[in-house]
């Protein structure tokens, strides 16, 4: 009702909210590259401000219940995460007011998917960053055996795996490895249509002790790369790493993971895999600005640099040739030569076949 | 075998201390449902420790990491202040004490990692990144056959640990202070008659049930993740009780009730991987400890005896 | 007399003798709370009065300045009692216990217990919607009495220590449920139990009312009945009578003839199945579905409520109030003022903490008294 | 005569209470000074003071003609003043000997390095100390594990072994048998003749008689006389102490006993630890009849009481109450098939201290008509009517009358709610344990007196009762009991105070 009486938008620069589950925007990787982009829209926009709101509880429920406490005072409601897939209705609800969904697509009240006009929907093709990771696994790994520990069977989490998966076999087929990918027969995880897909999955985004386990597992069944997608599960991950005396490394995913990575004078990333969310984010947030705003649900991919992985130097610690030969792979994938397994790609990874 | 050993340690030896804390101070007469609180909190003050001066000297990690320990145990004691004020000057019931303690601890936490993040390390977190603990092996005794693992690839923290816990014991059983303590929770007026100071002595055993439970705190956040998080507070300090009320309020009982709990927890773990179970009856597999509590307590409960004046406000011209 | 001076003075006019003293006590350790708010609020460069205005619109208190689509006060404080609604059954069931001399820091277990009873045994049928209600709350309750009673044998029979039995059964229960929920109930996509139907909820979610959208809970004026029952059990009732006896020496009660195992059993089955109907009012209410291995943190709280209550029921309804107050402004707090919502949290904590030192006011209160009467 | 303690003007308040009132009062050396006093006069207060747990708000403590500001119990020990407190000041789970050197532990090195106690040494020491003091304890054992006579030799040796100069005694004989009585009389008088100075409290005039030198009574506060002991007749002392004549012996006149109403057969207890605590234990009580049960403190006279108050589970026999048998009825039935307890301890089981004082007058009838609706519904009126008229009956002496919470109420007014409520449930039988334990004797008049009053009526009374004199004054059956056993159990008018103190220590075992 009262939406429509909010200032024009020029004149107050954008009022922006980032709405977050339990970790927060400063977990150090899925939730503060979000928000790191609209930091970066706001230093472009000093007229506009942001505020960080964390729902504790990190019930889907709740997590609706915050977004629909503020959804009032924002012109741009970002949020982040599967949590939040139920927006649908209160988007509806309040078109004046914009919404940033990541990683998820909106549904409407019976749970069924919709493209809304204030609603603009990301999701990653995490399949292709895992795809990497996998590559550069198997390219570095001096025991032959590597390993991908998730947090929970998302579909972002069995892209990331499926994704890993196929970057073994690729690199097994084409580029001369014998690469194994373990997996711990008690940690198999369920995707959301009920399949089991494999995999080391800890069940939850911020059991850090289970991780370590995961982590201290799987090295002593002789993996040397860990690929973790698990969120702060994946803390306990880096300490079993660390606890290694530099023989188990770790690629980290969604952002530059380096920082987290140091031991002493050493550290465990072996690289990182991204899934480029702060540009996205701050270009949306420019569209809104401009008024070129579109609601729509996107997967973005490689072909708009959305997917990569770290090489920059002194962040990473990947041979030349291996650099060499990423580069080649993400040529492929850019152009759409490589199709990684996903877990709605229509296949799985042993199915995958390389033109 | 080797794996439940190393790992049942590393986690029954940071119980067991904050165990020996919970000790003192219901030793003291002081009911002590706070660590659960204390031992966030002593992680927290361990964690902000180590990243400042981790910023400020750099240098050798080795160093600034059993220095983390120390201040481990000031936050602890810090919060434990609290408690024994509550407790023992403003005469507030001990239970409830205990358990609005461990909810400002979580809060109190949470607010201040975000806010000194933010504002003196200039980046939002709610956490503080630590470095890897050392381990050591020992050379000849890890290759005794199955007691080996016991001197395997431990954390040098269980060395602290054990040694602390042998001062505390030796303190508890052997000095006058200890002494004192005891005779704090089974008779105050006695000890008052004998010249002793009762709020004294119960005001340092609370500040020391604190710092142990910082000292266990810290090495958990060490053991499991590395970091200072609010992933801190996953119940170990109730664990904590658990144990020592199961050990019947001594020491000895009560480190083989932190094995059990340590070994339980190790051991389900290896099981639900040997036998390739489904990760969802780890979940089956963790309440081990707890139903093994319960069932043994049946048996011994009527021969535990708490402190005769567990809990009571001491109140000096009350006869 | 002399004059004694003024902050004394206004001192035992808050906490002194007389009429309502628990009550003034407790206002006054509010006010003080508050006012420890304010110091940080202001430490931290932020308008207090602004802050504490903001959690009484964001709990539908005060008017906000604008709303969102289909929304306004009412909804929000129909949101309010929504919340309030299982903080008010959690923090009777604490209180009872209390009263009887057993220290239940179960509740949270009992609410997930007796959640996943009416979720398994109800929330999946397609029984009519009254019907399903109804069992809902049966369900709730029994589940829950059946904890408690539980809980009170261990502790008549065995003298099992009831808050070691309590900490070991929230875990068991936490874990248990979880892997019944991992295993069987899962909804993929949430990973939380499959939302219960519509049927079942006891909270109308999003009811259309004119053109606004509600949250009607319907259990609501149950938990006010409970407060009004409790309150006559306790105050005019044998049972009630009895039940304080045992609560306050149960040496003396066994000698008067009480059976003090009957009336520790009776006690955890009521408080029991207060908790039963805090999980199904929260977990089939607020919320829809369970989140596995979570412990709810309310039942936590409600302790700390129910003193704050001075574990009277009146008083438990009035802090439920007020503390959801806060747990409802928060986000909308944090969200105006841009300041973390631990704040709240901070100084929801703080007030408790001044309420657990009441006794300590009364005294000094009395102290100051006793000098301003003698000199 | 050197004064060795002086008090001046000493004036100590509590809430609401003026405990002691400018009381001024010299010990002289090598002397014994008895304090006298009605419950709540505020001997203890006194006393404690000189031994540093209160400081004084008006007034000065001299001690060896050198004023000192006793702040603490180390100040006392320092001046060596040691006191023997009312209550048992005792660390259950600590042996003797750590009981007894606590706070002045003798420590030596282990290793050269870590201080400990030095237990071994100690316990010699304490072992030594009780010889020459004859006594006798066995040092490692621990508290909870010994009898009260035991743990009052403790006090005394804790005393003793500070080197205590001026010892205070506060009611040292409330807890003991004759003999142990006796004994620490002498003690005491062993302790005088060695030259140390003692303060003797109690109630017992007998005790004063005996061996005290001088006798200070205090009433309300305030210090009233002090005495020479040789040249006073105790009456004279009791009349100065309670303000009034009080007759110290009760005219108890002979009658015709009723019917049997208790019939105990063969009633056996054992503890949790399967400790036989009563063994096989016969006997009946008729109407209008006293029986006493004599014995020395733990040899199973309260656990008879508790036995048939259903209180304690038992392991064989029977009991009749009225004819019906009550062997394993419930507490409640057995209250309404006729059964009153005055139990031993008033705080810990007679009273919920918490309660306003109607709900403890009425603790036993809350649940039934006209104090309860048939719905189960309180009916306060009658509660407040009920309370107003035991009240008033009784002469209970409260601040607030009804509503007055117990735990405010002065040892001998709970005492007195106690045996009002009993009194008033009109049951045929009545039972007393110790219902006169620290009471002063005008107290314990009042209470004697209705006990016999009731005995006129026609009820049948058990009374159990570590004091002789007691037991001697009332009963008309005595039963004494030994070890859980009956020992004798014969006419009271058949035996002399020395034999009843013999059956207690078992010497005499009955033949037949
Ligand atoms: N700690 C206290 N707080 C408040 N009032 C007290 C306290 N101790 C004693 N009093 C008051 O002081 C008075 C004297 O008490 P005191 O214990 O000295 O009496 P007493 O003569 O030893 O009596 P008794 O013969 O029963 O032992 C009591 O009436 C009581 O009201
Ligand atoms: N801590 C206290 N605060 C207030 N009043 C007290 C306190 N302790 C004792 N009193 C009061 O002191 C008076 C007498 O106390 P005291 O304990 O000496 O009684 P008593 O008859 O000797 O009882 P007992 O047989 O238990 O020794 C009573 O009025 C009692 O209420
Ligand atoms: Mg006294
Ligand atoms: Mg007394």
């Amino acid at each position: 009702a009262g939406a429509a009486e909010k200032q024009p938008l020029a004149e107050a620069g954008l009022n922006i909210a980032i709405i977050t589950t339990p970790s927060g925007v400063d977990d150090g990787s899925f939730n503060q590259d979000n928000y790191n982009g609209i930091l970066a829209f706001v230093k472009n926009h000093p007229t506009a401000k942001v505020t960080a709101i964390r729902e504790p509880s990190g019930d889907v429920a709740a997590a609706l219940k915050a977004a629909a406490d503020v959804v009032a005072e924002y012109d741009v409601l970002v949020c982040t995460g599967f949590q939040f897939a139920g927006i649908g209705e209160l988007a509806m609800e309040n078109p004046n007011t914009k919404f940033i969904l990541v990683d998820t697509y909106p549904t409407d009240a019976k749970g069924n998917s919709v493209e809304l006009p204030n609603v603009y929907a990301m999701t990653f093709a995490e399949q292709e960053s895992g795809f990497f990771a996998g590559v550069a696994a198997a390219l570095e790994t001096k025991t032959n055996k590597v390993a991908v520990v998730n947090g929970v069977a998302y579909p972002s989490n069995v892209n990331y795996q499926y994704g890993f998966e196929t970057g073994v076999i690729y690199a097994n087929q084409k580029l001369g490895t014998n690469v194994q990918v373990l997996e711990l027969a008690s940690r198999a995880g369920t995707d959301v249509t009920g399949a089991n897909v494999g995999g080391n999955y800890a069940g939850s985004f911020a059991d850090e002790a289970t991780g370590k386990v995961i982590g201290q597992q799987l090295f002593a069944q002789g993996a040397d790369i860990i690929f973790v997608a698990a969120g702060a599960t994946g803390n306990g991950v880096f300490t079993a790493a660390k606890e290694s005396n530099g023989k188990l490394k770790v690629i980290g995913c969604d952002v530059d993971q380096w920082d987290d990575g140091t031991v002493g004078s050493g550290n465990i990333i072996l690289t990182s895999v991204l899934k480029v969310m702060s540009l996205n984010v701050e270009r949306v947030l420019n569209q809104i600005q401009d008024g070129t705003f579109k609601g729509a649900n996107m997967l973005l991919k490689a072909d708009t640099d959305s997917t990569g992985f770290v090489k920059k130097g002194g962040r990473n610690q990947l041979s030349t040739s291996t650099i060499q030969k990423l580069d080649e792979s993400y040529a492929l994938v850019q152009k759409g030569t490589i199709v990684p397994a996903s877990n709605f790609g229509g296949f799985t990874p042993e199915q995958f076949k390389v033109n | 075998m080797n794996t439940i050993i190393i790992e049942g340690l590393s986690f029954s030896l940071p119980l067991f201390i904050i165990a020996i804390g919970g000790i003192y101070s219901e030793g003291s007469g002081i009911t002590n449902l706070a660590l659960e609180g204390l031992l966030g909190f002593g992680a927290f003050f361990g964690g902000l420790s180590y990243a400042i001066l981790s910023r400020t000297f750099g240098g050798d990690p080795t160093i600034l990491i059993y220095a983390s320990l120390g201040f481990a145990m000031v936050g602890g004691a810090l919060l434990a202040l609290l408690h024994a004020l509550m407790c023992i000057k403003f005469k507030a019931n001990q239970v409830i004490s205990g358990v609005v303690i461990n909810m400002l601890s979580v809060a109190l936490t949470a607010f201040l990692a975000n806010q000194i993040n933010a504002s003196f390390f200039g980046q939002p977190s709610n956490k503080f990144l630590l470095e890897v603990f050392p381990k050591a092996t020992i050379p000849l005794l890890s290759r005794i056959p199955l007691i080996g693992a016991v001197f395997t690839d431990f954390y040098i923290f269980e060395l602290i640990i054990i040694a602390v816990a042998l001062f505390m014991a030796y303190l508890l059983y052997k000095t006058p202070a200890g002494m004192h303590i005891r005779a704090c929770g089974d008779n105050p007026h006695a000890l008052a008659a004998a010249g002793g100071n009762v709020q004294k002595v119960r005001f340092w055993s609370v500040i020391t049930s604190g710092a142990l439970s910082g000292l266990g705190g810290m090495c958990f956040a060490y053991s499991i993740s590395t970091t200072f998080s609010p992933n801190i507070y996953m119940g170990f300090g109730y664990l904590a009780i658990a144990a020592y009320i199961f050990g019947s309020w001594k020491i000895g009982p009560t480190f083989l009730a932190c094995i059990l709990f340590g070994f339980a927890r190790s051991g389900g773990y290896v099981l639900v991987q040997k036998l390739k179970l489904p990760s969802s009856y780890g979940d089956l597999v963790l309440t081990l400890p707890y139903i093994v509590t319960l069932v043994l307590l049946l048996f011994f409960s009527s021969t535990n005896k708490p402190p005769r004046a567990l809990g009571e406000v001491y109140d000096q011209a009350k006869r | 007399m002399k004059k004694t001076n003024l902050i004394k003075r206004l001192f035992i006019l808050c906490c002194g003798k007389g009429r309502h003293q628990l009550l003034r006590t407790s206002l006054f350790c509010i006010f003080l709370s508050l006012l420890a708010g304010i110091l940080l609020l202001l430490l931290l460069g932020k308008n207090p009065l602004e802050a504490y205005r903001s959690i009484l619109q964001g709990a539908g208190i005060l008017p906000k300045p604008r709303y969102a689509g289909r929304k306004n006060q009412l909804t929000d404080f129909m949101s309010l009692l929504n919340y309030t609604t299982p903080m008010v059954f959690a923090a009777l069931s604490v209180a009872v216990a209390l009263k009887c001399g057993i220290f239940n820091i179960c509740v949270s277990g009992i609410m997930v217990f007796s959640a996943f009873m009416a979720t398994v045994l109800v929330g999946y049928s397609d029984l009519n919607p009254l019907v399903a209600k109804i069992l809902v709350v049966l369900v709730g309750a029994l589940s829950g009495a059946l904890v408690g009673i539980l809980i009170g044998y261990l502790k008549h029979r065995f003298n099992m220590n009831e808050v070691v039995v309590a900490i070991m059964l929230n875990y068991i229960i936490s874990y248990v449920v979880s892997f019944f929920i991992q295993t069987r109930f899962i909804d993929p996509i949430t990973r939380q139990s499959v939302a219960v139907g519509q049927n079942a909820r006891l909270t109308l979610f999003d009811y259309p009312v004119g053109n606004l959208k509600m949250e009607i809970a319907l259990v609501f004026p149950l938990a006010l009945l409970a407060v009004f029952a409790l309150k006559f059990m306790l105050d005019r009732t044998r049972f009630g009578f009895e039940l304080k006896a045992v609560g306050s020496n149960s040496k003396a009660s066994n000698y008067a003839g009480i059976q003090v195992g009957r009336a520790v059993v009776c006690t955890m089955l009521i408080s029991g199945a207060l908790a039963g109907l805090a999980g199904v009012s929260y977990y089939l209410g607020s919320n829809a579905s369970i989140q596995p291995r979570v412990l709810p943190a309310l039942g936590f709280d409600a302790i700390a409520v129910a003193l704050l209550g001075n574990t009277s029921a009146i008083g438990s309804l009035f802090a439920s109030l007020l503390v959801m107050i806060f747990d409802c402004g928060t986000t909308y707090m944090s969200s105006r003022m841009q300041v973390l919502r631990e704040i709240a949290a901070l100084i929801t904590s703080i007030l408790l903490l001044f309420s657990a030192i009441g006794i300590f006011f009364r005294n000094l209160a009395d102290r100051f008294q006793q000098e301003a009467e003698e000199v | 005569m050197e004064n060795l303690v002086e008090f001046r003007h000493i004036t100590k308040r509590f809430p609401g209470i003026v405990a002691n009132d400018d009381i001024s009062l010299s010990v002289h050396k090598g002397e014994i000074l008895a304090i006298l006093g009605e419950n709540g006069a505020g001997k203890s207060t006194l006393m404690s003071m000189l031994f540093g747990m209160y400081t004084p708000d008006e007034g000065e403590i001299f001690v060896r003609g050198k004023k000192e500001v006793i702040t603490s119990p180390l100040v006392a020990n320092s001046l060596n003043i040691g006191m023997v407190h009312q209550h048992f000041m005792l660390v259950e789970n600590q042996s003797i000997t750590e009981n007894i050197i606590m706070g002045i532990e003798p420590k030596k090195r282990k290793f050269g390095l870590f201080p400990v106690v030095d237990l071994e040494a100690s316990h010699e020491k304490v072992r030594q100390l009780s010889l020459h003091y004859q006594l006798e304890v066995n040092p490692k054992e621990i508290i909870e594990n010994v009898p009260v006579s035991t743990r009052q030799r403790v006090e005394i040796l804790k005393m003793l072994y500070r080197n205590a100069e001026i010892l205070i005694f506060d009611e040292p004989t409330a807890v003991l048998t004759p003999q142990e009585i006796e004994s620490l009389l002498q003690i005491i008088n062993t302790l005088r003749q060695s030259g140390k100075t003692v303060i003797l409290i109690t109630h017992k005039l007998d005790e004063i008689k005996k061996i005290a030198d001088r006798c200070a009574i205090l009433c309300k506060g305030k210090l009233i006389d002090v005495l020479d002991v040789a040249s006073t007749s105790v009456q004279h002392m009791s009349a100065l102490m309670v303000g009034r004549e009080v007759s110290l012996t009760l005219e108890k006149e002979e009658h015709e006993r009723g019917s049997e109403v208790l019939k105990v057969e063969n009633l056996s207890v054992v503890s949790q630890d399967h400790i036989t605590l009563v063994d096989s234990v016969s006997f009946c009580v008729h109407e209008g009849e006293i029986l006493a049960i004599a014995g020395v403190s733990g040899n199973g006279q309260v656990e008879i009481a508790d036995a048939i108050a259903g209180l304690i589970p038992i392991k064989g026999g029977t009991i009749q109450l009225q004819e019906k048998d009550i062997t394993n009825a419930q507490v409640r039935e057995r209250i309404e098939a006729g059964l009153s307890y005055i139990p031993e301890d008033r705080h810990a089981v007679g009273l919920i201290l918490d309660f306003p004082l109607k709900e403890n007058l009425c603790l036993k009838q809350y649940y039934r008509p006209p104090y309860s609706s048939k719905g189960g519904i309180l009916q306060y009126e009658a509660m407040e009517d009920l309370g107003k008229s035991l009240i008033e009956a009784f002469d209970i002496r409260t601040s607030k009358g009804n509503d007055t919470l117990v735990r405010s109420m002065s040892g001998g007014n709970q005492q007195k709610a106690i045996i009002a409520r009993e009194i008033n449930l009109d049951s045929k039988l009545i039972m007393f344990v110790q219902p006169t334990r620290g009471l002063d004797v005008g107290a314990i008049e009042a209470i004697h007196t209705r006990i016999n009053t009731l005995r006129k009526e026609g009820k049948a009374i058990l009374l159990i009762s570590l004091e002789l004199d007691e037991v001697l004054q009332l009963a008309d059956t005595i039963l004494v009991m030994y070890n859980g056993k009956v020992q004798t159990i014969r006419k009271a008018n058949e035996l002399t105070k020395l034999q009843v103190g013999e059956y207690m220590m078992g010497v005499h075992v009955e033949k037949n």
